[in-house]
């Protein structure tokens, strides 16, 4: 099932990126993910079904979306005005993602969200080490939009 | 602040990351390899990008990872690459033209035209040259290093 | 028409969302507020981008790879910038002295310690 | 343009000569590299420059715009390119096994094989 | 004459074999040169009758070279005395070197060095000849140096080589000079043809002529390495001194004598060089204690006295040229044997220890007076008959020269007596070895050779028919009716040689007495003769060699490159501000601020990465760069090229990372004085390379061919990307090359990264 | 419209990147450079996109996807470094 | 079209290959070495009797036509270069087999031989303008990797100063490459050939002519660009001392016969002037430099130089003589500087040292290696009738018919003052008494008939080209005769329509 899900995907790929969307092609871009699999496959752990996914996936891509322009907009009014409002700090965030995967997802999103970034994973790969530019006191609201995201995310990709 | 000891170098994030966009990268350097007679792209730097990937896969696993991961020898790459390119320049011989000549066969499969050629086999030989270069160089390197140490 | 107006709302607000990104590098104190502004801001400003030019061609193979561009994007600047912070983090960057709070200085030190320990 | 790309490709050449000058071998391989850039330029340069004609035909007439880019010196400085790659890396690769096997970065004590 | 080359050089080459593995007599080999000598005297009758012999080969038509020889007169004479001697060297050798280890390896080269003296004086061919030549040079040489383990020997072997060869550069040259004026290479021509234009070319010519024979024959200043040769064992030295080697120089300016006599420089130089050498070589054989020497010096004056006879180039001059030189070969050929054999029996050849070995060598010592008399020239014997024509030709000339003749002559009277006298009368003392008379192999060459001086000089109607006759045609120019006779008459050269007999036995009688002042003389002399001249020069060249790679090859790269950037610029920047000029400013496309940002970041990130001391920030400032430059190539449609610039950059800066981890940051070693003088340097060369780029934008000598890249890309490559259809299709050959280049940088950086440390494994 | 739009487009960005660049020069610290330089790959990738739209031409946007997934390793590269010898050059 | 042509290219390009495929194994890469060498001088041969009979051989590789693809030319010139490399080729790989450690062999030897070739034969074959820089790279990198296998410090900091002059020398080279494209719009030598207009009409035409001087002249070694030689040409492996020696300076004065003969003859008194000062500086400095060393191999290093400098000398000169004597003396130096540099390695085999100081002894001991360097050293210092005494003494001749006195008279002194050198090898490790020790060495050591024969055959070529020189003699005619008659060259690559 993973492997047929990602030669799917490769496939996609494929066909986007050639940008001629016929049937050889789609043929062909099979074969050419098959071929990467093949060269990998015994790298890539396990993954579920996907159909389901999709339209929670949108909602997300929303979600993650809006947060991105807020906090790009947060993190604008600083570096313009004058004196600084931002209070860093580095904070530990106790996550619920437990595969490999599920974590890399979700400190990459974490990182990619305005005014948070992830700086390591303790080893035993429960919680996130996560540099906040505004977390003074509002360190539980961080937590907790961190939590969100999280949850949202895994129920994609669970 | 005193430099931490005892602190792994290897990052979870980076490793599983790796996993996820290697594909990706060598994908698409076989996109740009296929294409690059028409768009940009070629042997050369479909070959680049492919190197990119395993130079990446390199710095999240290690070198003795990469050598697993490939299964043959980075100098038999490059011997194949180098023999690729010759290959490609004999086949006019066998027909009495120059050296180099391209030589176009056309299979039809199905309504679609599948063009393949010495030209082909050029930038293939070219795409795997190129990787086998830099894989021999990173692999050389991390090596004697990882010896070193 | 509108499609124009809408590239260029697009395009002139990428092309300031990454002057304030490079303004930001350059005022920021520490590389962790650095990077903060740079790496999702880069990121952003390409997004924009690069719908406008799925809206400018509109066509779908066009669309297709913007939003390849887009895809690659979101999935590697993070990585690169998790690399960054963490090796510099581990190398002794200096931090903002007005920085409130260090969970991970904490977490080394004690690793370290436990480690000495077991030895 | 050109006038410009001329003028900068002298002070290329001029900081790739200065750091090939300079006794440290690292500094060596950074000359290289601008050295490989600004001979690339040059090619660029007087073969002529165009603005947003790159040379591609049309994806359906299959002909080429009346100005598109001269492709040809665009193929020379890819080759080049690659070339220098190679060279580049064989040089840092060496510089590095030199300052192993001499116990030195100063190019000005390497001189055992000339004296 | 072929025939006859490739059986002696046949000889030399199993020579090794016969004395070593087969262990036959080598007293047989000198039935080699013995029945050469015979073939020789086949020619006899035709050549006594004015019939030159000519025998061809081609060889290398191409630049006029041909194996072709001319035997005349005067070659037969050559031949035969080469081939004469040469078998009593032999024989005598077989016996001298017995049980040598490196016996064989003497037979070689003095075979060889018989073959290209008979080579020499046989070749028709001005080329061959000099081959011949520069062969004699080379093999004697060889012999010089047999002794080749002690330093001296060594040094005194390069010192004959180099003179000789020095010379024979000149040589050619000079032949070189007379093939173009006369339009051939082939003596048989030249000969006929007289030159007596003059001009500048032609004294240049004959210069380097002269330079070349009188290098080989020793005269002044050149004389000096011939006493020097010595360091050859015996039989070498008779043979070298006697009718071959030295006299080759004689050889060649007696052969073109009919060609270039007419040139005043010609006959001068020989004059003034001949009377010096002779009065020179007189001298020092007067003045010399060791036998060998005494002998190598009469040889010196013998030479100038050639020298001069053809500078004199009247009748008796040329007759008398030939005579003393068949003289001349026939006793200093046997003095030199038998002087060896004194040695070889006594175990020393200084004159002031041997004494009153008349005893023990009671043959050697009868040799020796005949010898040594027809040294003096004391009538019978057929020096006299030289000495009197000598005279006779120096008569002839202005007053001045006699005087120096005469000189010479008294000294040589003295030289000779001492001779006589020194080593063999008085009462026997005690020498290194307790003499013994000589091998009857040692005896032969001696007994034959002075007998034949006697019987000449009895009989010198049979000399001249024979040989002397002939020689002499083959050197004048018009008929010469003078005879050879013992007895003249009394007449002044008659007068004059008495006195010079009377005036050496007074020397001979003053020889013992003389010494403290001739050893004084001899070390003042040492110190300012062209001999220290020589050895200076050589220290000269040893000194300034390696003052000069000291200069140059100074192994700081540093200065390498200015070096290099100067010479390949400077010159540039001269054409450049010589016939270019500096252009106008064309503005054809104006820069936007866009590219002039590009433009400036670029070099802004150069300069950063120049100035930085950080050899990191300098790598991601090189990025930079290289993005920036990868901008240009987008904006400037070369998208390829952006991709590719773009992936490069990356790659490069990963392979930076990792190989540079271990290798140090930059440091600064430079002075600030050499970081401006640098600076200066590099700013130089980017101002002429700007110019260069400059001078060529509104440059267009032709359309460019990339019009049928664009119109056929399609249609014929079956691609839309014109770059990439030029790079696998049009111009694969050179992408071919290129991956070339790749696979073998990764082979290199493979290799330097894995093998080592390991231990020498001996680089041969 | 778009030339003037596209004009300012560009002005703004080289600035960016000459800002970047000055953050590159100062440093401090190796990272800091690095991340200097990963804005300026983003730029360039930015630049190119506008390009395409400038020009009409598609085919540039290739080389913002090959910037986009590999401009990357350069900041894994020297993060790897940062790691072994820390981010001090000298 | 004459695919021949491609040949000399192909063959080494496929051997290097193999021998790369089959890097595991140290046996095959011998056998495809010693195959590949061989039949790379079989095609050798086979091409010099086909350009003997047809004058040129042309091949547009892909078929594409003149100026627009690229050629391969194969004139008299070419070929005898290509012949020559294949002569070196097989004694360097018979020479290789018993030699190289195995060590070298599994870490690329053989391959970077065969790429060493690959360049060498595309710059003497090409006739396009920027495929020859890129066969001077690949022959460049494959020196570069040649010259650092083994890793020792000499030779590392030997290949430095190699390195560093080279890229300089490729990146002016490229410039002018880049420069000529942009002013005459094509690439092609023949094609140049007609377009680069007299210097008198246009002052970039000697600015080009100067740059490529100036990029050739480093390879070739002219003064005052000769550093990285003598720095470097003695710490490899003898065997490829032996190939640098023989081919790759040669390359460079190729380059420089080929564009001062084709490309910029327009304004001679000014080009080939310079080269005849250049020549003639060249030939003093080298020989000075060979004066005062110790070492065997450096000796040959600074005697390398000398002699490109004759060989310049006679392209200056650019009389038919001189061409002949220059083409002749490029031939006879090929084959001694090889075969003097195989004997280093055989001396150093006996002795185990380059230091001529240490050695001794080998005359008594060793004679017949005495005899093969005797004629290649003898033969060097212009000794009748040895190779180099013709190829001196037409140099000379030709000096003196141009009334070029002063170089003639410098080239006289300079075959002198190497005689000088030779006498002092000779003196020093032939004639001079072995120390006992050394001489028990000397005596106990076996050396490999791998390693005799490749010397053995390369001293008997240069005595029949003495004895029997004249054939080639007439070969190096008509290469001159080529040189002088450009049209030939450009009509048989574009076609006689031009
Ligand atoms: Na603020
Ligand atoms: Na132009």
């Amino acid at each position: 099932m993973t492997g047929l899900f990602w030669n799917l995907l490769l496939a996609t790929c494929w066909v986007f990126l050639t940008g001629s969307f016929g049937v050889s092609n789609y043929f062909f871009g099979f074969l050419v993910g098959y071929l990467v699999i093949a060269l990998i496959h015994k790298l890539v752990p396990g993954l579920h079904s996907y159909p389901k996914r999709i339209p929670r996936f949108f909602r997300f891509l929303s979600f993650f979306l809006w947060q991105l322009v807020l906090s790009n907009i947060k993190i604008a009014i600083d570096i313009v005005t004058p004196t600084w409002h931002m209070r860093p700090g580095v904070i530990k965030y106790n996550m619920s993602a437990k595969t490999d995967v599920e974590i890399t997802l979700v400190a990459n999103l974490i990182s990619l969200t305005p005014g948070t970034l992830v700086l390591d994973v303790s080893e035993d790969k429960t919680a996130l080490f996560v540099h906040a530019m505004f977390l003074g006191e509002e360190e539980q609201a961080l937590l907790a939009d961190l939590h969100e995201l999280e949850q949202r995310l895994l129920k994609i990709i669970r | 602040m005193a430099k931490p000891k005892n602190i792994s170098a290897d990052s979870l994030i980076l490793r599983t990351a790796t996993l996820i966009v290697l594909p990706v990268q060598l994908v698409f350097s076989l996109f740009l390899l296929l294409r690059g007679h028409d768009q940009p792209g070629g042997g050369f730097i479909g070959g680049l990008v492919a190197s990119g990937a395993f130079a990446l896969y390199l710095y999240a696993y290690g070198v003795y990872a990469l050598k697993q991961l490939l299964r043959v020898s980075p100098k038999d790459l490059l011997a194949i690459g180098l023999l690729l390119g010759l290959v490609a320049t004999i086949p006019s011989v066998l027909v009495d033209q120059a050296f180099f000549t391209a030589q176009w066969w056309e299979i039809s499969l199905g309504d679609n035209l599948i063009k393949l050629s010495t030209v082909l086999v050029f930038d293939i030989g070219v795409y795997l040259t190129v990787i086998g270069t830099l894989v021999t160089m990173f692999t050389a390197v991390a090596e004697a290093q990882l010896e070193e140490s | 028409m509108m499609s124009d107006i809408l590239i260029s709302v697009l395009l002139l607000l990428a092309a300031v969302v990454i002057l304030l990104a490079s303004i930001g590098l350059l005022r920021l104190p520490d590389l962790p507020t650095r990077m903060h502004a740079t790496t999702k801001s880069g990121v952003f400003a390409i997004a924009l981008i690069m719908i406008a030019v799925a809206l400018y061609f509109a066509r779908i193979d066009i669309t297709a790879r913007a939003l390849a561009i887009i895809v690659f994007t979101f999935l590697t600047a993070p990585i690169a910038a998790h690399a960054i912070g963490r090796a510099g983090y581990l190398s002794g960057v200096e931090l903002w002295p007005n920085t409130v709070r260090d969970d991970l200085k904490d977490y080394y030190q004690e690793k370290d310690h436990n480690n000495k320990d077991a030895s | 343009m050109q006038v410009l790309m001329a003028i900068a490709i002298g002070l290329m050449f001029a900081a790739a000569f200065y750091m090939m000058l300079r006794r440290s071998i690292v500094k060596l391989v950074m000359g290289l590299i601008i050295l490989s850039n600004a001979a690339n330029l040059v090619i660029f340069t007087v073969a002529g420059m165009t603005r947003a004609e790159p040379p591609f035909l049309d994806e359906t007439t299959k002909i080429a715009s009346s100005g598109v880019a001269d492709p040809l010196p665009q193929a020379l400085i890819l080759t080049a390119i690659v070339i220098a790659f190679g060279v580049l890396a064989f040089s840092v690769v060496l510089i590095h096994r030199a300052y192993e096997a001499v116990g030195t970065d100063d190019l000005d004590l390497m001189k055992d094989t000339d004296t | 004459m072929i025939g006859l080359l490739l059986a002696i050089v046949l000889t030399a080459c199993i020579a090794p074999v016969w004395t070593h593995s087969w262990r036959l007599p080598r007293a047989l080999l000198a039935l080699v040169p013995a029945t050469g000598f015979l073939y020789c005297l086949n020619w006899w009758p035709a050549v006594a009758s004015g019939n030159p012999v000519l025998q061809t080969l081609s060889w290398m038509p191409s630049i006029g070279l041909s194996l072709s020889f001319y035997i005349d007169g005067l070659s037969l004479l050559f031949l035969l005395l080469v081939t004469g001697i040469g078998s009593f060297i032999i024989l005598y050798a077989s016996s001298y070197l017995k049980g040598h280890q490196d016996e064989g390896r003497f037979f070689l080269w003095l075979f060889l060095f018989m073959a290209s003296m008979l080579g020499l004086v046989a070749s028709d061919n001005l080329l061959a000849l000099f081959v011949f030549w520069e062969l004699t040079s080379f093999t004697s040489y060889m012999l010089i140096g047999f002794n080749h383990e002690s330093e001296k020997s060594r040094k005194l072997a390069l010192q004959g080589l180099f003179i000789t060869v020095g010379g024979g550069l000149l040589l050619m040259t000079g032949f070189i000079m007379l093939g173009s004026l006369t339009g051939t290479y082939q003596l048989s021509e030249i000969v006929q043809i007289s030159i007596s234009e003059q001009s500048h070319f032609i004294n240049a010519m004959l210069v380097f002529i002269l330079l070349g024979a009188f290098t080989k024959s020793a005269q002044f200043p050149f004389h000096f390495w011939l006493p020097n040769a010595m360091a050859a064992p015996t039989p070498v030295s008779a043979f070298l001194h006697s009718a071959t080697m030295v006299k080759a120089g004689v050889f060649i300016m007696a052969r073109l004598h009919p060609t270039l006599s007419e040139q005043s420089v010609w006959s001068t130089a020989q004059l003034w060089a001949g009377a010096a050498t002779m009065l020179l070589g007189a001298w020092l054989a007067y003045m010399a204690t060791d036998l060998k020497k005494v002998l190598a010096y009469s040889t010196v004056m013998a030479l100038g006295t050639l020298t001069l006879l053809l500078g004199i180039g009247s009748e008796y001059a040329l007759i008398g040229f030939v005579s003393y030189l068949l003289a001349h070969s026939l006793y200093k050929a046997s003095l030199f044997m038998l002087a060896g054999g004194v040695d070889h029996s006594t175990g020393t050849k200084d004159l002031l220890q041997l004494q009153g070995l008349r005893a023990t060598m009671p043959v050697t010592f009868g040799l020796i007076i005949v010898g040594a008399l027809s040294l003096a020239g004391l009538p019978p014997l057929f020096g006299f008959i030289g000495k009197e024509l000598l005279l006779e030709a120096g008569l002839g000339v202005d007053g001045w020269l006699i005087v120096v003749i005469v000189v010479a002559a008294t000294l040589v009277v003295g030289v000779a007596l001492t001779l006589i006298v020194k080593p063999f009368l008085g009462q026997p003392v005690t020498l290194p070895r307790p003499p013994h008379e000589l091998p009857p192999a040692m005896l032969a060459g001696p007994v034959v050779l002075l007998t034949l001086s006697v019987l000449f000089g009895l009989a010198p109607a049979l000399a001249e028919q024979g040989l002397v006759h002939a020689a002499v045609q083959s050197i004048a120019v018009s008929e010469q009716a003078v005879k050879l006779k013992l007895w003249h008459g009394v007449n002044t050269a008659l007068l004059l040689s008495l006195l010079s007999l009377a005036a050496g036995a007074v020397l001979a009688f003053w020889w013992l007495r003389s010494r403290r002042v001739a050893q004084q003389l001899a070390k003042w002399s040492d110190r300012i003769g062209p001999e220290s001249f020589y050895f200076r020069l050589m220290d000269s060249i040893a000194a300034f060699a390696t003052w000069q790679t000291g200069a140059i090859q100074n192994g700081r790269l540093g200065i390498y490159m200015i070096v290099l950037l100067l010479a390949t610029l400077a010159p540039v920047a001269w054409v450049l501000f010589d016939s270019v000029g500096f252009p106008g400013w064309t503005f054809e496309l104006i820069p936007t601020v866009y590219e002039c940002a590009m433009v400036t970041l670029m070099l802004l990130a150069t300069a950063y990465a120049v100035r930085t001391r950080s050899r990191f920030a300098s790598i991601i400032s090189l990025g930079a760069m290289g993005f920036s430059v990868a901008l240009l190539f987008v904006h400037f449609s070369a998208p390829d090229l952006g991709i590719t610039q773009v992936l490069v950059e990356t790659l490069t800066v990963l392979l930076l990372v990792i190989v540079l981890i271990r290798v140090p940051g930059f440091a600064r070693f430079s002075s600030n004085a050499e970081r401006l003088r640098d600076a200066a340097v590099a700013l130089f060369a980017g101002f002429v390379l700007s110019w260069v780029v400059l001078a060529a934008l509104p440059v267009q000598w032709a359309p460019t061919i990339s019009e049928y890249f664009i119109a056929n890309s399609y249609e014929l490559g079956k691609g839309r990307n014109i770059v990439n259809v030029i790079l696998v299709d049009f111009r694969a050959l050179d992408t071919l090359g290129e991956i070339f280049v790749l696979a073998i940088a990764a082979l290199g950086v493979y290799s330097m990264m894995k093998l080592r440390k390991g231990a020498d494994h001996g680089k041969a | 419209m778009f030339e003037w739009v596209v004009e300012i487009v560009y002005f703004l960005l080289s600035v960016s990147m000459l800002l970047a660049f000055i953050r590159l020069v100062k440093g401090p610290s190796l990272p800091d450079r690095v991340v200097a330089l990963e804005l300026i790959a983003s730029i360039v990738a930015g630049m190119v996109g506008v390009h395409a739209i400038d020009t009409g031409v598609s085919a540039y946007l290739d080389i913002a996807i090959v910037l986009a997934i590999t401009a990357f390793l350069a900041a894994i590269g020297f993060a790897r470094f940062i790691q072994v010898r820390g981010m001090n050059d000298e | 079209m004459s695919n021949l042509v491609f040949l000399p290219i192909l063959l080494p390009l496929l051997s290097g290959a193999l021998c790369l495929a089959s890097w595991r194994s140290t046996v095959w890469q011998k056998r495809i070495t010693l195959i590949g060498s061989i039949a790379y001088c079989l095609a050798s041969i086979e091409l010099m009797r086909q350009t003997l009979d047809q004058g040129y051989l042309v091949l547009q590789m892909g078929n594409w036509p003149a100026p627009f693809g690229i050629s391969l030319v194969s004139d008299v010139l070419s070929a005898i270069m290509i012949v020559l490399t294949g002569i070196v080729s097989v004694a360097a790989a018979m020479y290789s087999m018993a030699s190289v450690p195995n060590e070298h062999i599994r870490f690329g030897y053989f391959p970077l031989l065969h790429f060493l070739l690959v360049g060498v034969s595309g710059a003497f074959l090409t006739g396009d303008i920027f495929n020859l820089f890129v066969w001077f790279e690949v022959m460049l990198l494959s020196s570069f990797g040649l010259l650092t296998l083994g890793g020792e410090r000499s030779q590392m900091e030997g290949a430095i100063k190699y390195v560093t002059i080279n890229l300089f020398s490729s990146a002016i080279f490229l410039t002018a490459v880049g420069l000529l494209y942009g002013m005459a719009g094509t690439l092609n030598m023949a094609d140049l050939a007609l377009k680069i207009p007299d210097a008198d009409e246009d002052g970039m035409v000697n600015v080009l002519a100067l740059l490529f001087m100036a990029s050739f002249g480093i390879k070739a070694g002219v003064f005052p660009m000769f550093f990285w030689l003598p720095a470097s040409y003695h710490t490899p492996l003898v065997a490829v001392s032996a190939v640098f020696a023989g081919l790759l300076t040669k390359v460079g004065v190729y380059a420089i016969y080929r564009v001062f003969s084709l490309l910029f003859i327009g304004d001679i008194t000014f080009t080939h002037t310079l080269l005849l000062w250049l020549g003639v500086l060249t030939m003093v400095t080298g020989v000075f430099g060979a004066a005062a060393q110790f070492e065997f191999r450096r000796i040959l290093s600074f005697h390398i130089i000398s002699q490109i400098g004759y060989m310049i000398l006679a392209i200056a000169l650019f009389t038919p003589l001189a061409l002949v004597g220059g083409v002749f003396y490029i031939m006879h130096h090929i084959l001694v500087k090889t075969n003097l540099f195989l004997i280093s390695g055989l001396t150093h085999q006996l002795t185990g040292t380059h230091e001529l100081k240490q050695m001794g002894g080998l005359y008594r001991h060793r004679p017949w290696v005495a005899v093969a360097f005797v004629i290649s050293a003898m033969s060097l210092a212009g000794l009748p009738p040895l190779s180099g005494f013709f190829a001196k003494f037409v140099v000379i001749k030709a000096g003196v018919e141009a009334s070029a006195w002063w170089a003639t008279a410098f080239a006289l002194v300079v075959g002198l003052l190497t005689l000088y050198s030779m006498i002092k090898i000779w003196n020093e490790v032939f004639w001079k008494k072995a120390e006992p020790e050394l001489e028990k060495q000397v005596t106990s050591k076996v050396l490999s008939p791998w390693m005799l024969l490749p010397v053995i055959m390369l001293a008997a070529m240069t005595v029949s080209i003495g004895i029997f020189g004249e054939s080639l003699f007439q070969i190096a005619e008509l290469a001159a005769d080529q040189l002088l008659n450009r049209s030939g060259y450009i009509n048989a690559v574009l076609g006689e329509q031009q």
